[in-house]
Parts: C-alpha cells; structure tokens; sequence
C-alpha cells in the first residue's frame, strides 16, 4: 500500500470524523446544559438535508440550499423544543429516549409525506466539484477539502462563542450549575430554546453538506446518530472538545480500519476471506473503541461526570 | 384484591380467551397475531426486569432479542440440513428441539447480557443508555456480515421446531407454549419483586448510596439483574423466531430495542402486566393503522408522545390509578 | 473484645487536595470504644470530604483508614459496611417509595451478606423480619412499619436512617449531621436516643448543634481549612483560644 | 403483430366472464413504508395498472405493507393465508423477505409470482414448481455486466458491493462472465454512505474500470462521491442504481454510465410502449425497472385465469408455465426452474430534456437463463 492512498485515508477519516463533531456537539450541548438525552437529532439532520434539495432544485444555488437547511432545521428544532421537549427537561432519561423516539417515528414519515419514497438530488456546486492536487501529488476531492475546513470553522466558531460571549457564558453555567443560571437572572426558556435550535442548526448543516455527496432519503440520520452516540460516548458528555476528539477518532478508526484490516488478515488468509473477516472486523472497530475507552476512563476522554 | 390484580388477571384471561375464540371460529391468523403478543410481552417482561425494577434504561436489548433468535436458527438450520455446528474439539449437532433451543437461547444471551452489563454498567443514565445501544448495533453490523449464517438475507427455518408431545405447527398449541412461558416469566417477575434480591435491587435504583452503606454492590445487583432481563428477553427471541420460522439481523436493529421499550411504556413502566398490555396494544395498533394508511407511523409516534407527555402511568397506570399495590 | 485503648476507627494523616483546594491536610483522627467524637467547623472546612474518605466514598490522596485496626483505605463502601461501618445520611438516602419495615428489611440484609435470593420472599424471611423490626423498635418506629418511607417526616427519617444502621450491628457510626432540619424537641428526642447507643457503638458525628454536641461529646475535633486545630474535651474545647477565634467567636 | 394490451386483457376478461375462470384472490405484500418504499410502490402501481386495464373483475388483489421487515412479512403471509384465503402471493420486493416468506407459502400450495427478487437457493435445489420469477434470478445482471466489461475489453476490472449475500453473489455473478483480471475487490458495509475510502483505493489500485453493485442510497452516495473524485475510468453495474426512480437524485453524475437490465423503457414493441404511456398517464411519473415486473407479473396471472382456474391447481400451474402473455421486454419465457429466460440488454444514462434516463445501447446476453436451474429437480 502507497504511503499516498495512506494520506488520503488519513483526510478521508478526517472529513468523516468532522463531520460527526457536527452532529456531536449539537447533542452533546443539548445533554450539557439541558441533560436532555435526543434521539431525533438525525431527524434534524434528515430535515437540514431535505431542506437543502428543496431549495437547490427550485434556485439552483447551493449557498441559499445551505442557509435553508440552517434555517429549517433551526426552526423545527426550535418548533420541537418549545412544543415537546420543553416538556421533558423535568423528566427521567426513560421519557426523553421515548418521546424523541416518537418523534422519529413522525418525522420520518412526515418527510415522506411531503417529498415522496424516492431519494432527493442534491449535488456539489460547480466550484467545488472535481478533485485538486495537494502538495505530494495527492489528488483530494475539494469538495471534501472544504468539508473539512467548514467544520474547522464552525469547531473553533462554538469555542469562541462557548468561551467569549455572553450566551457563553450562560450555556457554561448551565452546565455546572442550573439554579446558577436562573440566579444571574437569565430567561431559561428561552436559552433552552437557543440552545436546542443551535444544536439542531449543526446538524441541518451537517446534513445539507453531507447530503451532496451522498443520497437524501428518508432514514439517512438514525446511522450517523448512532454513531455520533459513540462520539459522545469516547469524548465525554458536555464536553465540546470530547466531542471533537471523538469525532476525529471515530472517523480515523472507521476508515483506516475498513482499509488496513482486510490487508492485515491477507497476510495469513485467501484474499476472500480475508476481505469478509477484515470487513467485518471493521465494521465493529469503533465499537471496539469504544469499548476500551469505558474500560480505561468510563466518564469518557473529556468527561467530567459519569 | 387491588384494582391492579383485577386487571391483570382480565388481561390474562383476554390473552387467552381471544385465541380460544379464534380456534373455534376458525381464524387461525388471530391466534397468530395472540401469539405475537404473547412473545414480545415476554420480551418486555425481561426488559421491564432492567427498566421498572433496576431502573436501567437499555436501549440495546435487541442485542438479547437477537441473540436468542440466532441461537434457534443456528440450531435448527444445522439440524436441517444434516450438517454438524462443529466438530471439534466436541461434536456438536443441530437439533429441533424446543427446550433445547430455549436452553440455548438463556445460555448465550445471559452470557452477552454479562459481558455488556459488565462494561456498560461502569457508567449510569445517558451514558448507559448510548452505550447499550451501540453495542446492540454492533451485532447488528456483526449479524449482517456473518455470511455463514445468511448475512442480511437471515435463516429460514422451513418447519417449526418440536416439543415433546405437542404439535407445534398447529396454531394454538404453539400459543398454549408461548403463553405458558408468558405465566412463567410473570410469576418468576413478580416473585422477583418481593425476594430479597428484588427488594435490594428496587432499593438501588432508588438510593445506590443507601445500599452501599448497608455493605451490597449496586454494581453487581444491577449485574444480575442486567443478565436476567436479558436472558428472558433472548427466550422471546428464540420463540419469536420458531414464530416466524425464520431469523434475520432485523431483530438486532435499535427500533426494536425501541420497540420493546414501548410496549412496557404504552403498558405501563415497573407493572407487571405493562410488558402485556402494551405488546396487545401495539399489535392492535399495527394491525388497525397498518390498515388505513401507509403513513400509519406518524400516528404511533404520536399515541406514544401522548402517552410519554400525559399519561404516564400508561395503559394499566390510567385503568388502575396512580397508587402502586403495597406490603 | 477490644482493646479499649486501639481505636475503633482511625484514619491516619489522610491528605486529600481537588486542585489548588487542599479538603484534608494530614488528618489523624480516632474513635474510641464506648464514646461520642463529634467533629465540628464552619462551612466549607472539609467535614463532608472528610467523612466520604472514612465511609469510603472518596480515595485519600495519602494517609489511610482503619476499622478495628485492619487498613481498609483501598476498600469500597460496601465492603466497610460489612466491615462494621454503619452510616447516616445528612440527607436521607432512603428508598423513598418503599414502606419503612421493607428499609429496615433491606438493612438486614445487607448485614446477612446473601442478596441473591431470587424466590423467596424478603418481608416472609423471619430471620430477616426480626432485625428489621427489633431495630425498628430500638428507634421507636414500629407504629410506622407499614407506612409509605416518603410519608414519613423529617425526624422519623433520621430515626429510620438510624435504625438501618443499627440492623448492621455496627462496629462504629458515622453520623453526618443526624440532628440538621429537626425541631427543638425531635432534637431532644435524638439527643437522648444517640447517648444511649454509644454503648452498642461508638459514634463518629459531623454536628452543627452545638446544644447536641456539648450534650452529647465526650470529645470534639475542630476543621479548619482541611486543618484539625483541636481535639478535646467540651471543657478543653470551649477554652481553647484558636478554637475561639476560628470557630466559636463567629458563631457568638 | 402483437395487439396491444388493452385489447388482450379486454379478450382475455371477456373469456373470463364467458365463465371459463374462477375468481382469484391475490395478495399482495410489498414495501410501501421506510426506506426502499418506492421499488414497492413501483411494482404494485404497475401490477395494479395492468389489472385495471385488463378489465377483469375476477381478480381482486389485497395488499399489504411489509415495511421491509422479513418478520411482518412472514406474518402478512401468514394473514394472507389463513385469514384471507388468497390463491396467489406476490409483491416482494427484498430477497431475504422472499426467503422469509417464499419456502413455507408454495408448502402450503399457494402460487407464488415474484416481481422482484430471485435468491439462488430458491433457483436451484431449493425451487419450488409453484414459484415463479418474473423478473429475473438475481446473479442475472451481474452476469451480463460481467460480458459487457468482457466485451468491452475491459483488462483489469475493480469490483466492490455491499457485504451481505446479495453483495456477495454480484461479485460472483460478475467474475462468472468476465474474461479480464481484478485489480481489486471490496465489500463494503452494507447501509454506507460515504465512499471517500473506497475510491482512493479504486484511484490507487490502477484499474481500467469499475464494476459495482450498490442498491438504493449507497449507489447514489458512491456515484456522486465517483463523479467528484475526478477520476475517469468507465463505470459499469447493474440496472438498480440508475432506475427511474434513483436517477434523479444521481443527477449528472451517472451520465453515460452502462447499465444492464432486461427492461428499459425504449425496449421497441407496442406492448413496450403502451405500457410507458399509460403509466405515465396514470401516475403522471416515467416507470421504473419495478413498475415494468410489477405490470409483467400481472399480465402473466391474467395470462393463466384465462386459460385455468386457480381451483385446479395442475392446470393453472402449466398455464403460467406457457407465459402466453406479452411481455414489455419482448420475448419471454420460463426455464425449468420458473426463471426467465431473456435477452439482458446494456443500456446508457442519458439525459431528455431535463429527465435522466436510460437508452439502449446494445446486448450483453441473448436468451439467459442462469445456472442454478441444472440444480433443480423438477
């Protein structure tokens, strides 16, 4: 194997972990501040993506695609927060896994209703399509390119905004302290509110981006929210950072492992089976992963309660 | 007898008089549907074991449910094609035996039940609740890349399994096992509550510090009784697949971890007869939505939400009151 | 029996620091059989941490524990528990919806160390039942056996929480706070109850009741910033000047 | 000449309340909730499209949502079976449903027509006389991409499909017909949507082309993320990720890629044609690959109530057997296992207008059957 498909790999597993710190960070604000544990997060996700198609076909230009998927998926989770999960601050982590599993169950297939069985389109735009040459002769998609740099952007944009301002500051109260919060005389509702919308914002981003290179369907966020449970999981609730290193260690396990598995058993096996073990040894990495990570530190790499 | 009694043995008696009405009338395909309930009922009852006594929400016991079926299909695939599972360092054979199958289910999901309680109980709240659902996903990737019993295509078992002196083909002696395991599994549940272990359990979920004050591990109470939910739900799930006569990696998907949460939640959490009250409903549900429209899910995610927001006792908490029966 | 002069319950220049805040700084504290050691100071002098150390909730950073003179620094609350350390809550750590007997009950069990019973019943064991219901009556709650824990109010609580120690047949208690949220006469009540059980158990007591502390104390440590400054007896430690400026002067 | 459907399926109805046929009960279970609904939606407006036109009343058809769960799906049948005492079962979209529900129907002695899947162990040893496949066994794509790349004169060919047993047998029905060496082969996760990996090892394994087999979402996903790696070298697969349906979504990026099918929507015969207009005047939308099994399906059983009645189950067996019925692929008829025996056509993805479809750019394989049916014994 050429050191340059390793390098390649390597901004492969890059992109994808970046993209999951998209979905993470939103779920891991919402269960910091508001210890709300949300399952229809991929739903959001699902929503950013729908939206994005939408309004691509109808205006051909990316750039407001990607500003209604912020907008749409900000405002179904604002929609969303102030009519169910407001509801569910209060409760045990049993009522909020089955209320937001109910509104799934409605998303889903209210998102079909509305845009049929069939896969949405929704394609690069034409300035970043097609591949570059990056210094060692790497071809790599730019695209993918400036997947990475946006979610850089957007990473150290929630640092300042989580260190420098004021919502900051309140969301950072939040965290340690609810009675705090209320005693500095914010409005809780209404940061419960921003909060959420902003968590679900994220993942619409990370939907309309994600779902120019891949298929827009109905179901496409349950997978990513799952795995960016694992993120979560690996990196530490509540902790923005966790989430970042998570994501990254996710993705470069993902990848490198689909990759260098199957080349690992091919030292001692035939190539077909060797192919099957490693694919699904691979498939089961980042569970693996996460699994040492509960045995060595079970708060998680950032986490500072258990 | 407390209004909760009376509606359980109403419940227990509905289970088994539909079915019975069915046999007379000839509608073989409700005693089918009455078996369904009976299974996932079993499956919930173990799952409420975990959830309403021990207070620990699993999102991951699909894993179990899976389990339980592989094993059956394992089993019965190899007894039916004559071929041995392995042959060393012992022979060991397939067979069509129901009871041994069952063994077998226990056996294997109470070791997986094990092996995840002992990680995924090191942490507690969302924590547990993300990690048991990744590790049930991760048998659901390892079932669909297990290309040597069908992958994603899963097993079909064309004959349903043998018990000794029973037809098992026949749809209501197949109910008649599947509900005697239902009273079994009740019984052994509401035994549970009041033995000593329960009672410690019970006292864990409320006050952890309490019990470790008083000289017990939370840690290992929660262990056993992780591995017990997960035991009977794998028995649900080795006869959910005699059922369908047939396994496939769908029974390790998260929805139906969430599935089986609903059904005690639609029943009614840390009831008895919750796990049955919301298995009947939900096939009900599925049954008469399924009929009107293609998008009958937004109408289930909706009951559930209304169920979660406004009636929280469920089923059996709305019918029975708030008060819960008492020594 | 045991050496009257081997303490029962001993830690040993216990230092524990959660960064910059030193909570315990070379902590050497003992109990000794058949007295009432009450361990008082201002808010936020390390008497929580403290306690968590010896109940075994907390890790020392260095220093140990011991129980009956065996180190038990490395061991988790339970097995203390088992060891003879019988714990109160300041806040009741009861479970809430469970009746007071099944409390008691659970107590008992704890003591008996086997949990895995799956079949019987716990309420039908009689072995188990008579503990429970002696200590019930030790306390004085046998009228409420059969009452809802969450009715119960604020003083039966201590009084249950107490009798739950008391199934374990305790080598020592460690009482954080038993007489905090009680009127004057539940106060009186305890005060009067905690001296005759000095002579089943010693009793180590985190107090902010001064009335129950002088009443109660054979002998009083002081914390102070993680520090003890003083140990002694009511009279030394009323006339002890640091103890004056740090601690009493504030309070008069 | 061929009459045009209408007028067949009018004759046909016309002998049918000339009292030659009994009533037939169909049901119906198919995917027409979750992901993958539209395939089901397809092949159930196509079989519904060719009942309506026959006329017939004879024929009723229940239909059931199996939400792409083999275990409702066994239940369904089991409905169909014992509660609404259907003649027929069809509709099944997915192969590990087929296997769930196909084996224990055709014991019970009901007729099974397949629109859509075709699993190997149901072709071979496992065949069933009352089992018919309408569309195709599922080797049958792979094998004629396999001789296109071969005729093609592809020389190192880089296959990849998802790891699950249809994946598995694509890539064996591929390698089956291909001349040329691998220059790698991946399975990948089945459900994956991101192939950013897998094309770097395409782009660095030094390939003259790639064969893959990605049904649904995956294949959209892998031939957008294809299109942007930049890279160049022909792409071929079978007719599942550029349907009808899928294209739309894939946009520019599947132009001028081969495909192989045995439909496509310019197949020239008036059976062809007819069918295209009127399902585009009927659900206002191109059909698909599955509406065109779908409305097959339904013109084979109308084909049979002419000729038999269900009742006799014999009779009604060799007049599905003759498949006296007009296909929209032309010609059509059965091997001795119940699976086809037709030509699988190489098509190319086109853009009319602002549609993306498909055309006909040639042959792969004439009259193909598959190889399991030496296998069965019937």
């Amino acid at each position: 194997m050429s050191l340059l498909l390793l390098a390649e790999q390597v901004l492969n597993g890059l992109q994808f972990g970046i993209m999951l710190f998209l979905m993470a960070a939103g779920l891991t604000l919402v269960f910091g501040v508001m210890g709300l544990i949300n399952l229809a997060h991929g739903s959001l996700f699902m929503i950013g993506a729908f939206a994005a198609a939408a309004v691509a076909g109808a205006t051909g230009s990316f750039l407001l695609a990607l500003i209604a998927a912020l907008a749409a998926a900000a405002a179904a989770g604002a929609l969303v927060e102030v009519l169910v999960i407001r509801r569910l601050y209060a409760r045990e982590h049993l009522d909020q896994v089955l209320a937001t599993f109910a509104l799934i169950l409605i998303f889903s297939e209210s998102t079909r209703w509305l845009f049929g069985s069939f896969p949405l389109f929704l394609n690069i735009p034409e300035a970043l399509s097609g591949p570059v040459t990056l210094p060692g002769g790497i071809q790599y998609s730019l695209y993918r390119l400036t997947l990475i740099a946006i979610g850089l952007v957007v990473a150290f944009g929630l640092f300042l905004l989580i260190s420098r301002t004021r919502l900051g500051i309140q969301i950072r109260a939040g965290e340690s302290d609810r009675e705090m919060i209320a005693a500095l005389g914010v409005d809780i509702s209404k940061l419960y509110t921003i909060v959420f919308a902003l968590g679900a914002a994220l993942a619409g981003l990370a939907g309309a981006l994600v779902g120019a290179i891949q298929s827009v369907q109905v179901g496409m966020g349950e997978p990513v929210l799952i795995l960016a449970f694992v993120v979560i999981v690996i990196g530490g609730i509540g902790s923005i950072k966790g989430a970042l290193v998570g994501a990254i260690l996710v993705g470069l396990t993902d990848t490198l492992g689909g990759l260098l598995l199957p080349l690992f058993f091919g030292l001692f096996m035939d190539n077909a089976s060797a192919t099957s073990t490693g694919s699904a040894l691979a498939s089961m990495s980042i569970y693996i992963l996460m699994a040492i990570v509960l045995v060595v530190k079970p708060s998680g790499l950032y986490g500072a309660r258990a | 007898m407390t209004r909760e009694t009376l509606i359980n043995s109403a419940l227990a008696l509905a289970l088994l008089l539909v079915p019975l009405w069915a046999y007379a009338m000839d509608e073989p395909f409700i005693i089918t549907l009455a078996t369904k309930v009976a299974i996932l009922a079993l499956a919930g009852v173990g799952l409420n074991i975990a959830l309403g006594l021990g207070g620990l929400v699993s999102l991951g016991h699909a894993a179990f449910f899976g389990i339980g079926g592989y094993a059956m299909g394992i089993l019965a695939s190899h007894a039916q094609s004559y071929t041995a599972i392995t042959d060393w360092p012992v022979l060991i054979e397939g067979t069509k035996s129901m009871p041994v199958i069952w063994l077998v289910a226990l056996l294997a999901s109470g070791l997986a039940a094990l092996l995840i309680g002992a990680l995924s109980l090191r942490t507690s709240g969302v924590y547990f609740i993300m990690i048991t659902l990744a590790f049930g996903q991760m048998f659901y990737y390892f079932a669909i890349s297990w290309a040597a019993y069908g992958g994603e295509d899963g097993l079909s078992i064309y004959v349903r399994n043998s018990f000794p002196g029973l037809n098992t083909l026949d749809p209501i002696q197949f109910f008649a096992i599947t509900f005697v395991l239902l009273l079994a599994a009740l019984l052994f549940s509401a035994r549970l509550a009041k033995s000593p272990f329960g009672l410690a359990l019970n006292a864990a979920r409320q006050s952890p510090q309490r019990v470790e004050t008083i000289g017990l591990s939370p840690y290992r109470l929660r262990l056993v009784a992780f591995v017990i939910s997960g035991m009977i739900t794998g028995l649900a799930g080795a006869l959910f697949a005699d059922l369908n006569r047939f396994v496939s990696p769908t029974m390790f998907s998260w929805q139906t971890s969430g599935e089986i949460m609903v059904f005690i939640i639609l029943g009614g959490t840390a009831r008895l007869f919750g796990p049955v009250a919301g298995a009947a409903l939900f096939i009900i549900l599925e049954h008469i939505l399924g009929g009107l429209s293609e998008f009958w899910h937004i109408y289930l995610g909706l009951l559930l939400l209304l169920v979660v927001l406004f009636a929280k006792g469920g089923v059996i908490g709305t019918l029975a009151g708030r008060e819960k029966a008492h020594d | 029996m045991t050496d009257p002069q081997t303490p029962i319950l001993e830690t040993r220049n216990i230092c524990k620091a959660f960064g910059a805040l030193k909570a315990s700084q070379d902590i050497s504290l003992d109990l000794r059989a058949g007295e009432i050691h009450a361990l008082i100071g201002p808010n936020g002098a390390g008497k929580s941490t403290l306690i968590a150390q010896i109940a075994g909730g907390l890790k020392p950073d260095s220093g140990s524990v011991h129980l009956n003179g065996r180190d038990v620094t490395a061991l988790p609350t339970a097995k203390r528990a088992q060891r003879g350390l019988g714990r109160t809550f300041q806040v009741s750590a009861l479970a809430m919806e469970d009746t007071v007997l099944q409390n008691a009950v659970l107590g008992a069990l704890g003591a008996q160390g086997r949990p895995f019973r799956l079949f019987q019943s716990a309420l039908g064991n009689a072995g188990l039942r008579q503990v429970a219901e002696q200590a019930l009556e030790r306390v004085g709650l046998q009228d409420h056996a059969r009452s809802r824990t969450a009715e119960l109010s604020h003083g039966q609580r201590r009084q249950l929480e107490v009798a739950v120690a008391l199934t374990l047949n305790p080598k020592a208690f460690v009482m954080d706070e038993p007489m905090a949220g009680l009127g004057a006469s539940g106060s009186k009540a305890l005060t009067g109850f905690l001296d005759s059980l000095r002579e089943q158990a010693p009793i180590l007591m985190v107090e902010h009741d001064m009335d129950a502390v002088f009443a109660l104390a054979d002998r009083i440590s002081v914390l102070v910033y993680g520090q003890i400054i003083a140990t002694g007896s009511v009279a030394e430690i009323r006339a002890h000047p640091e103890v004056r400026r740090a601690y009493l002067g504030e309070d008069a | 000449m061929k009459i045009k459907t209408l007028a067949l399926a009018s004759a046909l109805a016309a002998l049918g309340t000339a009292g030659l046929a009994e009533p037939v009960k169909v049901g119906m279970i198919t995917t027409l909730s979750g992901g993958g609904a539209g395939l089901g939606i397809d092949a159930r407006d196509g079989f519904m499209l060719a009942v309506k036109q026959s006329g017939n009343t004879d024929i009723e058809v229940v239909i059931e949502d199996d939400q792409r769960k083999p275990d409702i799906a066994v239940q369904l049948a089991d409905k169909m079976i014992q509660s609404e005492k259907v003649d027929v079962l069809t509709g099944i979209i997915w192969s590990n449903l087929a296997m769930a529900v196909i084996p224990s129907a055709t014991a019970q002695g009901k007729f099974y027509l397949s629109p859509n899947a075709g699993p190997s162990a149901l072709a071979g040893k496992g065949c069933h006389e009352n089992y018919f496949n309408v569309a195709w066994q599922n080797d049958n794509l792979h094998e004629a991409a396999g001789a296109h790349a071969t005729a093609e004169g592809y020389k190192s060919t880089f296959i990849l499909a998802p790891n699950y047993p249809a994946g598995v047998d694509a890539l064996t029905g591929f390698k089956s017909q291909y001349k040329g060496e691998l220059s790698g082969e991946l399975l990948t996760k089945l459900g994956q949507t991101d192939y950013a990996s897998e094309i770097a090892q395409i782009r660095a394994s030094g390939a003259d082309s790639v064969f893959f087999f990605l049904p649904g979402g995956m294949g959209i996903s892998f031939l957008k993320q294809y299109a942007d790696s930049g890279i160049d070298l022909p792409v071929v697969g079978p007719a599942f990720s550029f349907d009808q349906g899928i294209l739309q979504a894939v946009g520019d990026a599947a132009l001028g890629v081969r495909n192989t099918s045995q439909w496509s929507k310019d197949i020239d015969n008036a059976t062809n044609k007819a069918f295209v207009e009127s399902f585009q005047a009927e659900y206002g939308r191109l059909p698909s690959l599955y509406a065109s099994q779908g409305f097959d399906t339904a013109n084979l059983l109308l084909s049979a109530m002419g000729k038999a009645s269900v009742k006799d189950a014999d009779a009604f067996r060799a007049a599905l057997k003759e498949a006296d019925f007009s296909s929209t692929r032309g010609d059509f008829k059965f091997n001795n296992n119940n699976h086809p025996i037709q030509d699988i056509y190489v098509r190319e993805v086109i853009k009319e207008g602002d549609v993306y479809t498909n055309k006909i750019v040639g042959v792969a394989l004439e009259d193909h059957g598959d190889v399991y049916a030496a296998d069965c014994k019937m």
